[in-house]
């Protein structure tokens, strides 16, 4: 009984870590067609956003919740700017793009923090199931990961900034056409992916030790998530990270975390050979 | 940044074969110390103390007059954590640069990628470096410890701490962790415990939650935890924040090699026992006079590690070897080397096991506290026993294997 | 005794819960020209795409010279000898139009054969001047008409053509029924069209869609009298 | 066409025999030995995706693959000429299957990276993970995260004890090289590399003139995983030893901006970016003023934005606009990267 209740929280909490690390790759690829390799490097900068304020004295939550995302964002905004801009249209050149900017930032990272692994130590005692002890932080990144999709939600669907970019999602053209500036709603849409990115860099790093090569542990899993997920921004994230949370803690709990792994990459493969162009736009079309 | 320019000017130096300084004082040509180490890319924790050791050690021999009156002077190159270089340079020391001795090397699969290399062409080759054992090639010296060395001595001391005789065993999953695993294994059982799980990680895995439920799960008395590298640092985190710290104790074969005592916090650390050739809170005059040499060629000597010293520790057994040769032939340096040779470094008295080529060394017994590797005991002159069961250069000489050892 | 070379049976395609294309019987004779109309969304494109394999129907049966072909790829028609044009200009842009057309005869001749053929097509279509230019320097009507050389130099005896009039200037308009017509000589020939100048400057029967299916099928001068037509097409599309 | 043939032949054998008589002279063969093994790796990703329109991530994938299969043949047979064979067929046979299932499910470009890139971490994390005793092929051992040392290295065939390395090995991968390039070359003039080149520029126009386009792909996403794993053997022979890392993302990711620095849709881009930026690699592992990763990412971020096209037909462009107007007046016409010398 207490194993089982275990082994739910670790699905949960596995199905979130997907969500929370995909969502920033999801809101830029599902808006702007733009995959952002960097995506991966704008999580670590986020950790080490984190560990830098917290050693300076801010308060852990502040540190991870705001000022991680803030300078990720603006980090995102510094590079949509720069580089971005120039290549909307040109999905493969972006992707180029974007996993240039990914090694830049490993190497600008070596240089300012050095390879040796830094971390913070979690900000959340861990407690008894019966016989088990459970890792509290779990619950917090389950937290954060409704949270995350509940404001996705509540953005997209209720305020006029969503409904425009949602107009933009569908038709770039429309948005232009009733008075928006396409440029701005881009920037704006970058911004809120990098920043997002930065959280999950962020709520991940006490539980990792951070290196500046970090990234590159999430960038795969995210782009397949998102990849899979298919159109559909939010209904595409769950139920992506929802099929491959599940197979891949059941492959862990039976056989190992490396066949979870390898579960998860397994299934990412047989699910695009039979949906390629991704869940969503088999299930839950037109949603959002 | 000042350590970086002058790592360049060091190397562009070398390269050049035009050294500034003074040099009067020696003979006409100078020995060539050919370095080889990942001073960037994901090994460079590890590296970049090595490559410093590696100038330290030179230096203090230069200023003491050389070795048979030339100028030791020193080939360095940065793998950049790519084993693909590792042959390349490996090529350029010996055949372009065709220096006289090689130390370097730090993963075992960096070592293969050149050990054929240097015996190819006759060049001395020192690995300084703790691995899985097992190497038996007249060509190659070893001063690191060998799971056998670290295990003998710790499994009895971390079971004395539990409360029982059950133990988990976390391993990397590569060649170090599945060797050690069965070391471990081998002495746990000869100690009178059960092992009741052994589970092995690849190096990236980070998340080690599920593994977390399996341990308890199996409810053990022991977990002991040869993890590797920054990925796996995270279980000792996941560990601690799930509030399993001072519920069952926790040993470790590889933590505080590359100075993770440091990277976690004190909460997280202390109590955790390990067992290694050096540390820094080691409280000897020779450590003591090495801490503070180093301190004055790099600024702090908080960056010294096992690996750093080892290699600080080779490069002064080449010499005292090559002193006693009075000449550079290969042959005349392993008859030299063979001969018994020792010297006191800063983690205590170093032998050279002629049969092996491995080092007969102290062990130290140690406690995480505050952030720092506290020496508990000290086993004095531990034997190679795992590679000297397999391997004899005295009556093969040609002998060319890494062995598995077979327990 | 004409020969049937394509047929359609209850041909229907829907997407979710729109029904494109409603159990459509077609058929065409050899060498017979046949125009398809209708307002937008009539069904007629969605038709095109099941005949040509861009599509599979949901339900029917499709057959080319008495042989089924349901369910078949592009390249297996194409194969079959049945010369395909889809709606936009569809060419190879960084080719030249030399390359362009030689790919298509290289499909079912050998090199030397293909080069000849290729240049022929060439001259036949006036492009002489500009066969050593990539396609995608070339105006519209230019692509328009290369299009038509890549489907005619495989010697088709079906050729399905997707509104190959659109966009198109006067002179190409009337260069391009002058190649139709050449067609009709060794082919049958199925077009898609909404340009009603162009229909009625070749077409003799036409068949003409309304909401998925076939609402009628005649010589296209009685179509244009029709009055039902009338309100059909001209009440959509004003 | 034939004339036309004979004398780029003839001009490619003559710059190769000059490049092989002077390179040595400024780079230690050694070294120029895995220049040049790169540059078959990045000839082998030029061809599918400069001239196929196939963006494959895991190009390293074949590679390591080709260089596994050697090392675990060659331990197995003790002679190297069956598993240099071997090494080529099991990649392109790979690459085969795995084209098969992609191109026949329809795949295009953002989803075949994924696909890719996925089966490239499947083979690394398998690879990186087979570190016990028990994962054995033959009386090779895998070795996990460590690879794979000590297996024969190339012989003259039949001779296991007469080893080619050293000099003679560098100018038998040149020659290698050379027969590569010269076997694409007559690939891409051959009907089925015009038929590729329609496919990159517009599959459904190829397929609706009766071309199956998808075995077309197969056939030549096959053919760069041969090259890719003969590549990945010559490499294994070079540095006495395989490892994991062949098949990481890093690696794939170098192969790709080899390709783009050098010129996508040319066949000698592709080798002079792998040989430029190998190079510059090795240059920069003598100095540690300004990190290798942070330069190659600045490198493929400024050419994507400057210089898509890449260096080669950049400098062709150059030189046609500067030297070729002047003499010949013609405008250079092509909008796109590839010329064509048909009729």
């Amino acid at each position: 009984m207490d194993l089982s209740f275990v082994i739910l929280i670790e699905m949960l909490y596995a199905v979130a870590t997907l969500v929370l690390i995909s969502a920033g790759l999801a809101v830029v690829f599902g808006m702007m067609k733009v995959i952002n390799l960097a995506h991966g490097e704008f999580m670590m900068l986020g950790g080490y956003a984190t560990i830098t304020a917290t050693s300076l004295g801010v308060n852990v939550f502040v540190a991870m919740l705001v000022i991680a995302p803030l300078i990720v964002g603006l980090i995102g905004l510094v590079v949509e700017r720069l580089v971005i801009r120039h290549l909307y249209g040109r999905l493969v050149d972006t992707m180029l793009a974007t996993w240039g900017l990914s090694l830049f930032f490993i190497g600008a990272a070596t240089m300012i923090f050095g390879n040796t692994t830094t971390g913070i130590s979690t900000p959340i005692p861990g407690f008894a199931v019966g016989a088990y002890q459970i890792n509290g932080y779990n619950f917090f990144i389950i937290l954060v990961a409704i949270a995350l999709v509940l404001a996705l939600l509540a953005v997209l669907k209720g305020s006029r900034a969503g409904l425009i970019a949602r107009g933009a999602m569908q038709r770039s053209d429309m948005a232009a056409a009733l008075g928006y500036s396409p440029d701005r709603i881009y920037m704006a849409t970058f911004f809120c992916g990098s920043a997002l990115s930065g959280l999950a860099g962020a709520v991940l790093a006490p539980l990792v030790g951070l290196v500046p090569t970090s990234g590159g542990a999430y960038i795969a899993k995210s782009f397949i998530t998102v990849i899979a997920g298919g159109p559909a921004l939010i209904a595409g994230l769950i139920s992506s990270a929802t099929s491959f949370g599940i197979v891949s803690q059941i492959f862990t709990f039976a056989v190992s975390p490396v066949m979870g792994e390898v579960a998860l990459l397994v299934a990412a493969v047989i699910l695009l050979r039979l949906m390629p162009q991704g869940i969503t736009s088999r299930f839950f079309k037109g949603k959002l | 940044m000042s350590l970086n320019r002058r790592n360049f000017l060091g190397a562009a130096a070398a390269l050049t074969a035009s050294p500034l300084l003074p040099r009067a004082a020696f003979a006409a040509d100078s020995i060539k110390l050919g370095a080889i180490h990942d001073t960037s890319g994901i090994f460079d924790a590890y590296g970049k103390p090595m490559d410093q050791a590696v100038r330290l050690a030179v230096q203090e021999i230069n200023a003491a007059g050389g070795i048979l009156g030339r100028e030791v002077e020193v080939f360095a190159y940065d793998t950049q954590s790519d084993m693909a270089l590792y042959s390349q340079y490996g090529q350029q020391l010996t055949r372009q640069d065709r220096v006289d001795v090689v130390h370097g090397g730090i993963l075992s699969a960096s070592r293969e990628a050149i050990r054929q290399t240097m015996r190819k062409t006759k060049t001395p080759y020192f690995y300084n470096v703790l691995y899985e054992g097992g190497v038996c090639d007249r060509n190659i010296f070893i001063n690191g410890v060998t799971p056998a060395q670290q295990v003998e001595a710790l499994v009895p001391y971390a079971m004395g701490k539990a409360a029982g005789k059950k133990v988990y065993i976390l391993a990397a999953d590569y060649n170090y962790g599945q060797i050690t695993a069965r070391w471990i294994q081998k002495f746990v059982a000869d100690n009178g415990g059960e092992v009741v799980g052994t589970d092995f990680f690849p190096l990236d895995v980070s998340d080690f939650g599920s593994t977390l439920a399996k341990i308890q799960g199996a409810a053990p008395d022991l977990v002991i935890a040869p993890l590797v590298g920054g990925a796996h640092l995270s279980f000792f985190r996941q560990w601690a924040a799930a509030g399993m710290k001072g519920k069952i104790p926790l040993a470790s074969t590889t933590l505080g090699v590359g100075n993770e005592q440091k990277v976690l916090t004190a909460e997280e650390g202390d109590g955790i026992m390990v067992a290694y050739n050096y540390s820094q809170e080691l409280d000897t005059p020779a450590n003591t006079a090495f801490k503070a040499a180093w301190a004055k060629a790099y600024g702090s000597s908080d960056n010294i590690h096992e690996t750093a010293v080892s290699t600080y520790q080779g490069v002064k057994t080449w010499a005292k070897a090559v002193d006693m040769a009075g000449s550079l032939d290969r042959d005349a340096l392993i008859a030299a080397m063979e001969s018994g040779i020792s010297i006191d470094g800063p983690s205590g008295k170093i032998t050279v096991d002629a049969k092996t080529h491995h080092a007969v060394l102290d062990v130290h017994l140690m406690e995480f506290k505050g952030q720092k590797m506290q020496v508990i005991e000290t086993l004095p002159q531990r034997q190679p026993i795992d590679t000297q069961a397999v391997c004899d250069l005295g009556t093969n000489p040609n002998d060319n294997t890494q062995y598995e050892i077979q327990i | 005794m004409a020969e049937t070379v394509l047929e359609t049976r209850g041909l229907t395609m829907r997407f979710g819960g729109v029904v494109a294309s409603n159990n459509v019987d077609f058929k065409l004779q050899s060498r017979e020209l046949r125009c398809l109309i209708g307002p937008n969304g009539a069904g007629k494109s969605t038709f095109f795409k099941c005949v040509s394999g861009l599509l599979t129907p949901s339900e029917g049966h499709i057959y080319m010279r008495g042989q089924e072909v349901t369910g078949w790829q592009p390249h297996q028609i194409a194969a079959l000898g049945v010369g395909i044009k889809t709606q936009t200009p569809n060419v190879m842009d960084a080719l030249t139009v030399f390359e362009n057309i030689w790919l298509a005869a290289r499909r079912f001749h050998d090199v030397a054969e293909a080069t000849a053929r290729t240049d022929a097509m060439i001259a036949r279509l006036a492009l002489g001047p500009i066969a050593r230019t990539d396609v995608g320097m070339l105006a519209h009507g230019e692509r328009q008409r290369v299009e038509l050389g890549l489907v005619a130099v495989g010697d088709p005896w079906l050729v399905l053509l997707d509104e190959p009039a659109a966009g198109m200037s006067a002179e190409d308009v009337a260069r391009m029924s002058e190649i139709i017509h050449d067609l009709t000589r060794t082919a049958a020939v199925v077009i898609v069209e909404h340009d009603m100048q162009f229909i009625r400057a070749i077409a003799e029967t036409v068949t003409v869609f309304h909401q998925g299916s076939v609402l009628m099928e005649d010589h296209v001068d009685r179509v244009m009298a029709d009055a039902t037509l009338r309100a059909v097409y001209l009440g959509k599309k004003g | 066409m034939h004339r036309s043939a004979k004398q780029e032949t003839l001009t490619t054998l003559t710059v190769a025999a000059g490049l092989i008589w002077l390179m040595p002279m400024l780079i230690g063969t050694y070294t120029l030995t895995v220049l040049v093994i790169y540059g078959m790796l990045g000839l082998s990703l030029g061809l599918i995706w400069g001239f196929g329109g196939i963006l494959c991530f895991g190009q390293a994938a074949f590679f390591g693959l080709g260089a596994y299969t050697y090392a675990i043949a060659a331990i197995n047979i003790g002679e190297s000429t069956l598993p240099m064979l071997l090494a080529v067929l099991v990649p392109a046979g790979f690459a085969l299957l795995l084209g098969a299932m992609m191109f026949y499910g329809r795949l295009t470009d953002v989803y075949l990276g994924v696909i890719t890139l996925v089966v490239t971490l499947i083979l690394f994390k398998f690879i990186n993970s087979t570190a016990a005793p028990h994962y054995k092929i033959g009386s090779a051992r895998l070795g996990g995260f460590n690879g794979i040392p000590g297996f024969q290295t190339l012989n003259v065939p039949g001779d296991p004890d007469a080893y080619i390395w050293g000099d003679a090995y560098f100018y038998l991968c040149a020659l290698t090289l050379v027969l590569v390039y010269l076997l694409v070359s007559w690939l891409l003039r051959s009907s089925f590399g015009r038929v590729a080149l329609g496919i990159r520029e517009n599959e459904t126009r190829m397929s609706l003139m009766g071309y199956d386009v998808a075995a077309r792909k197969t056939v030549l996403f096959a053919i760069g995983g041969g090259i890719a794993g003969l590549a990945g053997a010559l490499f294994a022979n070079w540095g006495e030893i395989v490892t994991p890392g062949l098949f990481s993302l890093g690696q794939s990711a170098e192969i790709i901006i080899w390709c783009i620095v050098g010129g996508l849709g040319t066949r000698f881009g592709p080798v002079l970016g792998a040989a430029g930026l190998a190079y510059m690699k090795f240059l920069l592992g003598q100095q540690s003023l300004v990190d290798n990763t942070l330069i190659t990412g600045l490198i493929l971020v400024l050419f994507v934005l400057f210089l898509p096209k890449g260096l080669l037909p950049a400098l062709t462009q150059l030189w046609r606009a500067s030297i070729g107007r002047s003499r010949f007046g013609r405008k250079p016409q092509n909008r796109r990267m590839r010329r064509s010398n048909h009729g």
